[in-house]
């Protein structure tokens, strides 16, 4: 049977929707779909009942509105100090891009991504947890090593892959590790690492240890099948873990609308498993850090898990090794939510708390200091300059200890 | 010493586990209330609780990806999949994951844990109820993988897995649970209670992953086989007279070299026997490591005898299965090549 | 650091929530949760908005009410023949079913499962498609081939694994596969057929065919990743596909909470989507058609997909292989919802078109057609007979061609 | 004749497949509007529009599991997994679903479908985007498994690949995209326009799947390659001033037996090279193969020089591949044995 003969009358044939959606026209909202007014959405009780919070899910958390004013319900107990604090945390992960960026034109190391308009969203988060709590983290969250005091020289050593690189060259640039700083190792596999958050989590509540699991993943990723196995276990078992969705409208050149499909957000998806789930403003530092603590509290309460989607947008290209001209409107703004940096330093200018400046005096600061670790870093060399541990080192950690196969095998690479 | 099928040794060897390290948490499909549907896991809920032994959704992927995360906390997760067939869901998180936490993040984050799994044929379950994946595991560098023969190893072998430092695959021929099957399925089986590998002493002791048995000593002939195969190599040897040297491996990754080296140095001869499919199966890559390091002392050619290349038969899985026929014809070609 | 030491003061300790739900007391609606009487949930339109439709999450399409009328806006345009034939064709599946139970015993064939209790899903579904439409079955929709006319003697044949069976033995019985019937072959691993039928509908779509796909799952295997896959590319392509979720309460010993996770309906897991979802009383063959048709009509719209879970009881065990008297509760009652036979019958009865003799007649006469085909199959013997086909047809079909190794395996299996 | 890069010959061989059948379909992630990260895919969707090529979810199982359901619809979905070290999460798909679905239906349903993927290491890819697991595909029953190496026998071979009803593995070297890159990583790379094998014809023609290739005929040894590593194979040969017989398999499974057999027939030794990492790789079931059919011609042991069994490491990458250096190493040593 032909399968173009089935039904060769009666009805009208069927037709297959294929997302054609940021490319077409120009739509002045293309990234900020469902925006509300900063201060608008209310804030929901810890054990809101999921329904009433669905009954939200196209609002979206906004706390500093276009005069930098931290408005509504969820403003959040931020000192003064902990703002600037959170200021220079994103100035740094900015320049370290930048710089590393730079070194990458330099022909010094061999890949890089940045997190350029998303600093906001690691950094805040971090701010809002506890030490001991565990970041399963993809590759654009380095603002939670920043802002958790993670040695940027160290960092740099990773992605320069030298002698010093405490992955010992094994891993591409970037993939960092450190358990110490609650930061999962990163896998390279989109969206394994969310379900294993869930597992962390629940480990610690099995255990009726305090320390709660935070798991992160791009919208692109979010259409991976460990999404479903992550959600459904925090679901059922109720675990004490944040999952976040960083909706930067791109996976590489693909635009959200295909992991997203016919729902309105990625939050729905938490409803679907009766998960409260948050739209939140990924540029707003003071949005970023109220909902992560929400979340974090709901946590550690033992009220389950809460999905947010931090809507952003991934202001440069996916990674050195890509263009995004070539499937990119080229009128898209790149901060169409405004800049994160710009906006937490204008919410302290306006409260009085920063000038023009400190400003500037904090970013040539930070700016010295990366220039600074990176200059240290590069005396150790580079993949590039053949400056890497030796060889025989990645027969280690294979196993706990080198099998015999192993052991002949180093010996023959070796001689 | 008390006799004890394989399914109670396995069972056993988690009381121990459970017992000894509070940090052993053991669950899977209908692995919790109702003890898992081979009941290997029968009465550990009742008696350490819910958040130590339980039951997940359906999902393979779920249960290891939860189990690394678990690994990664500080546990040691005991997960079962209720057949090796299902366990290709699962599969990313073993061999992306599992596998190389350890080497990705240089020692920072662990991930010891053990899959279980019932593998192979014979209980007329067809294609996906009788698969032997190990070769798919033994490709993967990180894991160690290990398959069982007999309730003595069985219990030895799951404790030393669960207190392992890395992740161990382990294997469990569903058709030896209940006794040596050796490949007569018109006869009727011997129970482990008439088998001496079915004492199986109280309390802990393991047996050392790496390390082969000598199942049976012989002069003739070696045999390399592993799980249910042992049996069957056996009775194919009485059968035919051959006074064949049979090795258990038991452990596939990391393999004992020395024992196998040292049998066909001594042997001459070589026969590679399982029931996976042949190609590109474990057997080919002992076949190549045996013709490499022994290739002076060959008096013959090593052959293979394992299932045939195609999904495993329902009805017909008496002709798949490599039964003491099959081997017994090929231990015999080899004898006199 | 030992993880128990994390936080070892501070906040009150995590704990898991492990379901333990039907198993405890012995709750009257363990099965029948958010049940509504029958008639009482509206009929949306074919494009009825998903949120309106998400508003009825809870509720559960019923037609048939205790005296066996038909009320509501889901009656179904059904003549009584047409009821006739349902009857018929549920009573043979049931009858069908229970001599193929009776022969296991007998020790003829090796393995069955049976569908008793969900006889309506399968056959009202199936009534309710049009004949070039595919489904993507479980092994518990023996069903849809029976209402499709498939020879019941060749599914005889095929779970005696003879020499007739015309899959040549190679599967597990039940395991059945008809293209000509629209049914596609079982896999024996859960939840790969669901987005498989997601695809075969987009295949349709795309070659402009009018031909509609239908996907099948138990509750229990929900949990599995290709659920998410199904959705997710139905939701993103509009594919036109029937996502059916029959819960059925059980996953072998596994209550329905392990897969539903906190979730109040399986119909939820379709909002996470925007995929409208609705509950159906799977034991009243009335609404099983009217929903079933409600779907399929979206879909040849160009609607795109819908999602139905079917609330019903996995009455019998899971398989010949499982003896559920070790893990369900012994007071927990049959048919919460009502035998899908008795209540059709009662309806038929209640319009005047059916009485007691006639259905003791057609009782006997399904009786003697099952029984006749079945000694017709006996007779043939079966793989517990040794009458099944040549061994050598196990290479066939690994390729389109036998490639030489599998010539060569043939020649030795032969020697 | 045109000349094309390994790129252009496997887009050139999705234009003449879809043009000359509309049941061709080219799908998965970033392969519609832009055609793929490599470029393999670019302008189809352009050409044929957004129903005959386009973009899909990240969903590896997703983009496998519906090619399984409209393949079996009667559509021909050729589909790609950005990197091979991302097709695990279809796996199952794969080997549970397309491998079976011909012999589990007795041909009532088929899976006529092909699975693209770029493989290999040398582009400091790190553990994620260097693998080479073609023997996790060769062990199963049901699936052809090609590995091409040059742009005339990707367009080739890719064309038969569609054109088979069976499912096939289609394996991309990415090393030799862009070149006959032959290991010496710090040496610019010779262009496929100055290569014969970059001579690429227009239109339609096959490579049959199953047959091949002698790359270069020697008379010392046999040499047994794939992918990259042929043309790594040449290099260790020439630098060894060794007369080694090259054979290019280009298709795993069916696997050309005669051709191997006859070559080290003639030469009586033999030496198996891959990148995959050495332990159960397809060089083990080569290495059986040769033994048991040729065991009386040999006069050396056959050896295997693979990647090592580790993940491959991003900074030692080219300490981990095996190179001209060590093919060479071992070349002579087999020779001199
Ligand atoms: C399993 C898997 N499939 C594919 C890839 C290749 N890949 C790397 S990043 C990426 C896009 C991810 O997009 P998103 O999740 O939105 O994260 P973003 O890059 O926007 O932060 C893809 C497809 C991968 N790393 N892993
Ligand atoms: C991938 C996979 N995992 C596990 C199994 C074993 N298994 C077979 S049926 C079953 C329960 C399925 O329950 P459900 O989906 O609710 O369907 P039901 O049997 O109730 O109709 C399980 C766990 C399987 N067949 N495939
Ligand atoms: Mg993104
Ligand atoms: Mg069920």
């Amino acid at each position: 049977m032909d399968p173009d003969d089935v039904h060769a009358e009666g009805p009208a044939p069927l037709r297959l929707r294929i997302p054609e959606p940021v490319r077409a026209a120009s739509p002045k909202d293309r990234y900020t779909r469902h925006l509300s007014p900063a201060g608008e959405m209310r804030k929901p009780a810890l054990d809101e009942k999921v329904e009433r919070v669905a009954l939200m899910r196209k609002q979206l958390v906004r706390v500093l509105d276009d005069d930098g004013i931290a408005v509504g319900e969820w403003v959040p107990d931020l000192t003064p100090g902990q703002l600037r604090d959170g200021l220079r945390n994103m100035m740094t992960v900015r320049s370290y891009d930048a710089r590393l960026l730079r070194a990458h034109r330099q022909g010094k190391i061999s890949f890089y991504m940045q997190c350029l308009g998303e600093e906001a969203i690691a950094c805040a988060q971090q701010r809002a947890l506890l030490p001991g709590d565990m970041h399963f983290p993809t590759y654009r969250q380095q603002g939670l090593l920043i802002s958790a005091g993670y040695p940027m020289l160290t960092m740099m050593h990773q992605v320069l892959s030298n002698e010093l690189d405490p992955l010992k060259g094994r891993q591409l640039p970037v993939m960092y590790s450190s358990k110490e700083h609650g930061f999962f190792s990163i896998s390279g596999n989109l969206a394994t690492q969310y379900v294993q958050a869930v597992g962390w989590a629940m480990a610690s509540a099995l255990r009726g240890g305090t320390a709660i699991a935070s798991a992160w993943i791009g919208e692109g990723a979010s259409a991976e099948s460990d999404f479903h196995a992550a959600l459904l276990f925090a679901s059922t078992y109720q675990a004490p873990v944040i999952l976040n969705i960083v909706n930067n409208h791109w996976a590489i050149s693909t635009p959200e609308d295909f992991a997203r499909g016919a729902s309105a957000t990625f939050a729905d998806r938490g409803f679907g498993f009766s998960i409260p789930a948050l739209r939140v403003d990924g540029n707003d530092y003071l949005a970023v850090y109220a909902a992560s603590q929400w979340a974090a509290e709901r946590a550690r309460a033992n009220l389950g898990p809460t999905l947010i989607e931090w809507v952003t947008l991934r202001v440069g290209a996916h990674s050195t090794s890509d263009d995004p001209s070539a499937y990119r409107p080229s009128d898209h703004e790149d901060f169409p939510l405004g800049d994160p940096i710009d906006r937490l330093h204008g919410h302290l200018v306006a409260i009085g708390e920063w000038d023009d400046d400190r400003h500037a005096a904090l970013s040539a600061e930070v700016d010295a200091q990366v220039s600074a670790a990176f200059d240290e870093a590069d005396s150790h060399g580079s993949v590039k300059s053949g400056h890497i541990s030796d060889p025989r080192t990645m027969f280690d950690d294979v196993y706990a200890v080198l099998p015999r196969h192993l052991l002949e095998q180093r010996e023959q690479a070796a001689g | 010493m008390p006799s004890m099928t394989m399914i109670e040794a396995i069972r056993d060897a988690h009381l121990v586990a459970m017992e000894r390290d509070n940090r052993v948490v053991v669950f899977g499909e209908d692995v919790g209330y109702f003890g898992g549907v081979f009941r290997c896991t029968q009465g550990l809920q009742a008696r350490f609780g819910s958040h130590r032994c339980f039951d997940t959704p359906i999902s393979e992927a779920g249960i290891v990806g939860v189990a690394v995360g678990m690994a990664a906390y500080g546990l040691r997760p005991c997960v079962e999949i209720q057949f090796a067939d299902y366990v290709y869901p699962a599969y990313d998180q073993i061999v992306s994951e599992a596998a190389r936490l350890r080497h990705r993040s240089a020692g920072d984050f662990t991930a010891p844990l053990v899959v279980r799994m019932p593998t192979g044929g014979g209980i007329y379950g067809g294609q996906t109820h009788s698969q032997s994946p190990e070769a798919l595991f033994t490709h993967v560098a990180g894991l160690k993988t290990v398959v069982v023969s007999n309730p003595y190893d069985a219990k030895g072998l799951l404790l030393a897995a669960i207190e392992d430092d890395d992740p161990v695959i382990f294997l469990e021929p569903k058709r030896v649970y209940n006794g040596p099957f050796d490949g007569h399925h018109d006869r009727p089986i011997v129970p482990w209670s008439k088998h001496p590998l079915g004492e199986v002493p109280e309390g802990h002791y393991t047996i050392e992953l790496g390390k082969a048995r000598v199942h049976r000593e012989g002069s003739e002939v070696t045999v390399l086989a592993y799980g249910t195969l042992v049996h069957v190599a056996q009775a194919a040897a009485e059968e035919q007279g051959i006074d064949a040297e049979i090795i258990d491996l038991r452990t596939l990754l990391p393999l004992d070299v020395d024992t196998i080296v040292e049998s066909v140095v001594k042997t001459g001869r070589c026969l590679v026997v399982h029931e996976a499919t042949l190609t590109s199966g474990f057997g080919a890559e002992l076949s190549a490591t045996v013709q490499e390091r022994c290739f002076h002392h060959l008096e013959a050619p090593i052959t293979r005898v394992c299932g045939y290349d195609t999904p495993y038969p329902h009805a017909h899985e008496w002709s798949y299965f490599p039964g003491p026929d099959r081997v017994g014809r090929a231990m015999r070609e080899v004898v006199q090549a």
